[in-house]
């Protein structure tokens, strides 16, 4: 089925626009970027109709990498459902995203390059997705990286940019690191990387080994998709361009982390331990960002918290069980938090760059595409039903509820949480009275069709794409409960979110002050994001510092090794000073040396009897 | 058939134009009879070079000679060029007068 | 007939190998070296290496020893002023040719008692069609290596040889 | 020893023919310039100044000769020796016809078929530029020294163009000998149109021709690239010291490289002693029609004589004529000397080309002449072999 080619297209585009995209106009590069990515998608939706209903895996296998002894990996991709989901969301979204961005960065400078970043970042993503055994997966794992790296530092002379690029590279190595070591693992016990034949034979194995495994998965899993402990990058990613953090930081790499857990379900099955610990990490996760997102005035900031957030009920799902209801979730989280970020990229676009959602205010009128599509995407994350965020939260929680209880009422508290800051962006950005100076304008098509169409998927794609059903020969269906209750309660959450937002920041605007004011202490604390970055700064960033400075530094790298190197020298020196009268820089006589040698050889290789 | 040659002949006459070489390299001063001396050393182990293959039946021989040969092509091109340019720096073709790297 | 030929072929070879060594003009030097490549040919020949003969020719004589040529007489490279004897390569380098020489012959004799001779047409697997086919088969990477090193020569040399650009 | 005979015997014979050819060679060329200058050339030596050679080598052999006192004497003595034997060397491999019967034996047209004649020639030629070369430098005389510098400057650069323009038909040959090359020539497209190399499918080596002509051109020192010799620059460059045999040495060198190359030319491209068009279609008669047809010419100018002599000699002429023309119709002689014909024929109209082109081209200067070798005729050549190679490989 030349599955190859689908990530080829975009790489393609990259390479073009890469290489000559300097000399293009804006025209060619739009045409080889979006091109590449459409016939991508396009590539996609024919294979996935010819593979027909893909109840068993298709995998191709192109050439083999790495051969050593016994382990031999190859470059395969594979496609199952799973897979199938991914790809559409990856090339579908990631190509009106495309589309988005003509709009979006018709002003800036290096088009080309950004274009190019993009199909290089959508290569990756695909390769991720397709990947047939862990390294290849890998490959894409960090290839992302890379992207995500060089899309967040796009605006390069800016200092936070870069700084923000290095933060999520250098986090983002602590989860690759723990993929790494998992993948090490995985070759000594199971002598492959293959998915298939991991899958097969992970039942003999002991728990012991699997949980260690699946421990050091889910630390790849945390850095990439910014669960707790390393989530700090993610909201420092909003310095990149806003399609950017809709395509990357929300919508598609950042579930890479949901995604491998899921497609590593077999063994997380068989790890309980670690099936608790990603379902109790996401919720903590999922809880904390959204008590951040509470008091975030930058609207990307408040969206890339709550995308915090979502990932850790994407994480809660996987956690308790219910893989299919993470990959729901996934699918829904991409159609509105993706129309969110672009949403929120339209009213920046609209108002020449302002961020902070005090300056904004009474935009309904002035930007009415973007603030009704805004509103589509707020009621599907809010969980009102029937639009998309309803069925696949929903399917969390009751998930969660039989689980655990308690999961199922801090999911429940947060889910109302999510609804309040949501709207809470949404009314100070575009209720009341305009308090910013810039002249608001409605932003171009290109903008505008991208945010319709995933408008539209926000509000039918949860009835539309029935995930969980999909993915039945892989994940087992929950089975019904028929209890409504649970459900009933989270809808009520998230109105009361919602209530409580109109109440504070449409009918008593004075009200969130006094609150402020009552609960200063405890506003201080979320504010500042309950001081991590800080605690990081003084746990880990300054001692390791520190010690590569005054140890390693000072003490390894001047006194011992500079040490022994100097020692060495000397010492080479003096018995340089020694041999050197043998160089006398006759030529001549140095050709004597070597006959002398030669001859001294032969003799003693005649004693010795070498030679007869 | 008359009488052939004993493959030691060939050897020795190999071992004789090699020491010739040798010889060339320790008593010449003239940078490129030296470098020519070089070139007789490398004729002398392509003929034993072949004369193995004949004695062992096989190309192999022959495939060293002439990597020996294209060596030795690169090697007087390169080796001539660093000849004309000792000489156009220090006008002097005498290898005992090329000695900076002393001391 | 084989051992007259190689009578009178080696010692054409070893009388001009003996004449670039002593001659004291580079260029006399050159044309005795000539001599021995020519000889060496011929004795390629007889030993049933007919390619090697000709790329002997061709490159050896053909190319390298021109260049040679054309250096000696760009530089007019006069004869050598006997001057400044290395004392070591004198005192230690002619007792150790002679004891090389011998210990090589020496060895070489005894290192094939019982080995035929070598008769014309005694190997017929020295045509262009065997060299070729070993060279682009078996011998493909070395001789794709030397490639490269051939071209790296050839800029090496360039870069070396070039005026001074301004 | 019946072998060694039969290699003397043709060997005195090709020699003989080599080196009269030689000497009419250049009465060819002076006639023939000069009828492109419209002047008479040598006429007085003889009729038509016929015997003109034969008074050339006798002036030359007689003449003093000078040795210089400032030469290197044995590579001043040895360089016009070396520079003919190697001139003469390359014409040992050339096949001039096909398998003939004498003293009952059956033997080759061709003084050695060497598995690697080709490879043979070549080396040849690379070896040959000493000559020039140690002339000009053993001359110890400045303009000889510039002009052996030159000289090998220049056939070095241009034995790659040649070098690669050889290899390009040697791929759709298959072999390196040359007699096997020009079998290979053998045979008809579309029954008359001759397989030769130059036409040869699925690569015609048109290309490769036009390089190799132009390197032979260079090769031997011929005009457009005549400058080793260059008279008005370098007081005729490396052979300004020579006098009497030695210098008729250069001379012949000379001619016989032209005569090698052309002949080389001819067994490489142009099907060697191959006729132009098949047996059956009457190319046995071509060259009894040819020779009848000259004989005709003869008789009709002896008939109307422009000068007393003629009424005697051209019907003399005309006679011989129509005796060749009857003896190339004997069916047993005919397996001989057909092909001697044929091959006479190609070459002599390649060495005519030579004599056109000197009588009209001028001198190219040194700079161009380097530059045309390494940026012009050696990329085409490279790219020539490239795509031949491709064509053979695909299509055989």
């Amino acid at each position: 089925m030349q599955l190859w080619l689908i990530p080829v297209f975009p790489l393609a585009g990259f390479l073009l626009n890469g290489v000559f995209g300097r000399r293009f106009s804006k025209a060619a590069v739009n045409a080889i970027a979006i091109g590449s990515v459409l016939l991508s998608f396009c590539w996609v939706v024919k294979t996935l109709l010819g593979l027909g209903d893909l109840n068993a895996a298709h995998t191709e296998q192109y050439f083999t990498w790495i051969q050593s002894g016994s382990l031999n990996i190859g470059w395969d991709f594979t496609v199952d459902r799973l897979t199938a989901v991914m790809l559409l969301v990856v090339t579908g979204v990631g190509s009106l995203i495309h589309i988005y961005s003509i709009g979006y960065m018709a002003h800036e400078g290096g088009y080309y390059r950004f274009f190019a970043y993009l199909n290089l970042f959508m290569f990756f993503m695909l390769t991720l997705v397709l990947a047939a055994n862990y390294l290849v997966m890998f490959v894409g794992w960090e290839g992302v990286g890379l992207c995500s790296y060089l899309l967040i530092g796009f605006y390069f002379d800016k200092k936070f940019a870069t700084d923000a690029g290095n933060k999520a590279f250098i986090v983002n190595r602590i989860g690759d690191f723990g993929f790494s070591l998992a993948m090490f693992l995985i070759v000594v016990n199971f002598g492959s990387l293959d998915f298939g034949t991991v899958f097969t034979s992970v039942t003999g194995k002991s728990e012991a080994t699997l949980t260690a495994i699946a421990f050091l998965l889910l630390v790849g899993a945390c850095g990439k998709s910014a669960q707790i402990p390393l989530y700090v990058w993610l909201p420092d990613a909003m310095a990149g361009p806003t399609p950017v953090s809709a395509l990357i930081h929300a919508a598609t790499m950042v579930t890479a982390g949901v995604y491998m857990v899921a497609r590593s379900a077999a063994i997380y099955t068989h790890a309980p331990a670690a099936m608790e610990a990603v379902a109790i990490i996401g919720l903590a996760t999922a809880f904390f960002a959204a008590t951040i997102g509470l008091a975030q005035n930058d609207i990307k900031k408040v969206f890339a918290y709550s995308t915090v957030s979502q990932l850790g009920y994407m994480f809660l799902g996987a956690g308790v069980g219910a893989f299919s209801a993470g990959i729901y979730h996934l699918v829904t989280h991409a159609f509105f938090k993706a129309l969110l970020f672009l949403g929120a990229g339209s009213v920046i676009h609209a108002l020449g760059g302002e961020q902070d959602v005090r300056n904004m205010g009474g935009l309904r009128k002035k930007i009415p595409w973007t603030f009704w599509t805004m509103i589509c995407a707020s009621v599907a994350i809010a969980g009102v039903p029937p639009f998309a965020g309803f069925y696949s939260k929903d399917a969390i929680l009751a998930a969660a509820d039989q689980h655990a209880p308690w999961m199922y009422w801090v999911g429940v508290i947060t889910a109302g949480m999510t609804a309040f800051y949501v709207f809470r962006a949404i009314f100070l950005a575009f209720f009341g009275e305009y308090r910013g100076k810039a002249h608001p304008h409605e932003s171009p098509l290109a903008m505008i069709g991208p945010l319709v169409v995933l408008a539209a998927l926000s509000l039918a794609g949860g009835k539309l794409f029935n995930i969980p059903e999909f993915l039945a020969p892989l994940f087992p269906l929950a089975k019904e409960t028929g209890d409504i209750g649970p459900v009933i309660i989270s809808v009520a959450f998230g109105f009361a979110g919602i209530g409580l937002a109109a109440l504070f920041y449409l009918f008593k605007p004075g009200l969130p002050d006094q609150i402020v004011a009552t609960f200063g202490g405890l506003y201080k604390l979320v504010y500042n994001k309950y001081f991590v970055d800080e605690i990081y700064d003084a746990v880990v960033v300054n001692p390791v510092v520190g010690g590569s400075r005054e140890v390693l530094w000072k003490g390894v790298d001047a006194a011992i090794i500079d040490g022994a190197v100097n020692g060495v020298g000397s010492q080479a020196r003096g018995i340089g000073g020694v041999l050197k009268r043998l160089q006398s820089g006759n030529i001549r006589s140095y050709a004597a040396w070597v006959l002398l040698g030669s001859v001294v050889l032969l003799l003693v290789m005649g004693v010795m009897g070498g030679l007869r | 058939m008359s009488a052939g040659v004993p493959i030691s002949w060939y050897l020795i006459l190999s071992a004789v134009l090699f020491t010739l070489g040798v010889a060339g390299f320790l008593l010449r001063r003239n940078v490129i009879t030296v470098f020519m001396s070089i070139e007789l050393m490398l004729n002398a182990v392509n003929l034993s070079f072949i004369t193995f293959s004949y004695q062992l039946k096989q190309v192999n021989g022959h495939i060293f000679s002439f990597f020996v040969m294209v060596v030795a092509a690169a090697e007087a091109a390169v080796g001539l060029a660093i000849i004309l340019t000792v000489f156009k720096n220090r006008s002097t073709l005498n290898i005992d007068d090329v000695s900076s790297m002393k001391n | 007939m084989d051992v007259i030929l190689f009578l009178i072929f080696a010692a054409i070879a070893v009388i001009c190998g003996f004449n670039v060594v002593v001659q004291s003009h580079p260029i006399s030097s050159a044309i005795s070296l000539i001599g021995v490549m020519g000889s060496l040919a011929v004795l390629y020949l007889l030993l049933g290496a007919e390619f090697l003969a000709a790329a002997q020719v061709i490159v050896y004589a053909g190319a390298i020893m021109v260049l040679f040529v054309f250096v000696i007489m760009l530089l007019n490279a006069g004869a050598e002023i006997r001057k400044g004897r290395s004392l070591l390569a004198q005192v230690l380098g002619i007792p150790m040719l002679f004891t090389f020489l011998g210990l090589m012959a020496f060895f070489t004799r005894n290192m094939f008692p019982g080995a035929p001779d070598v008769h014309f047409g005694g190997f017929r697997h020295g045509t262009a069609l065997d060299v070729g086919r070993a060279l682009f088969t078996q011998y493909l990477l070395p001789f794709e290596v030397v490639s490269v090193l051939i071209l790296i020569a050839i800029v090496g040399a360039v870069v070396l040889a070039q005026k001074e650009m301004e | 020893m019946n072998f060694f005979l039969l290699s003397l015997i043709k060997a005195a014979v090709v020699a003989f023919v080599l080196l009269t050819t030689l000497a009419y060679l250049q009465w060819v060329e002076r006639k023939v310039i000069a009828h492109i200058q419209v002047r008479m050339g040598p006429s007085r030596v003889g009729p038509h100044g016929l015997l003109q050679p034969l008074a050339d080598v006798i002036k030359l052999i007689t003449k003093e000769d000078l040795i210089p006192p400032y030469v290197n004497k044995l590579l001043y003595l040895a360089a016009p020796f070396f520079a003919v034997t190697m001139a003469l060397l390359s014409i040992s491999v050339i096949p001039f016809g096909a398998e003939i019967h004498v003293f009952g034996g059956t033997t080759w047209m061709q003084l050695a078929d060497l598995n690697i004649g080709i490879l043979f020639v070549l080396a040849v030629s690379s070896v040959s530029v000493y000559g020039i070369a140690l002339a000009g430098w053993a001359s110890n005389n400045k303009y000889s020294l510039m002009g052996g510098l030159r000289s090998s400057a220049q056939m070095i650069s241009y034995e790659l163009p040649l070098s690669m323009a050889v290899a390009a038909p040697l791929l759709l040959a298959n072999t390196l000998s040359l007699r096997h090359i020009v079998e290979g020539q053998a045979g008809y497209y579309l029954g008359f149109i001759p397989r030769w190399s130059v036409i040869q499918t699925p690569m015609p080596q048109i290309f490769s021709f036009i390089i190799f002509l132009i390197a032979a051109f260079a090769e031997t020192n011929r005009v457009p690239f005549d400058l080793p010799e260059a008279e008005n620059e370098l007081v005729a460059g490396f052979h300004t010291e020579y006098s009497s045999m030695k210098f008729a040495s250069f001379f012949m060198a000379e001619y016989s490289n032209m005569v090698t190359v052309c002949s080389i030319t001819t067994t490489l491209f142009l099907g060697g002693w191959l006729p132009l068009w098949p047996a059956s279609a009457g190319s046995n008669f071509v060259p009894a029609t040819v020779f009848v047809l000259a004989g005709a010419v003869a008789l009709y100018h002896g008939l109307n004589p422009a000068r007393r002599m003629d009424r005697l000699t051209l019907p003399v002429v005309a006679v011989v004529f129509f005796l060749i023309a009857v003896i190339f119709l004997i069916p047993a002689l005919q397996g001989a000397l057909l092909p001697l014909f044929w091959f006479a024929a190609k070459t002599g109209a390649l060495l005519f080309l030579f004599i056109w082109i000197r009588g009209t081209l001028p001198r190219f200067r040194y700079d161009q002449l380097m530059a045309f070798a390494w940026k012009f005729m050696f990329p085409v050549a490279v790219l020539n072999l490239l795509v031949t190679g491709l064509m053979v490989a695909l299509f055989s």
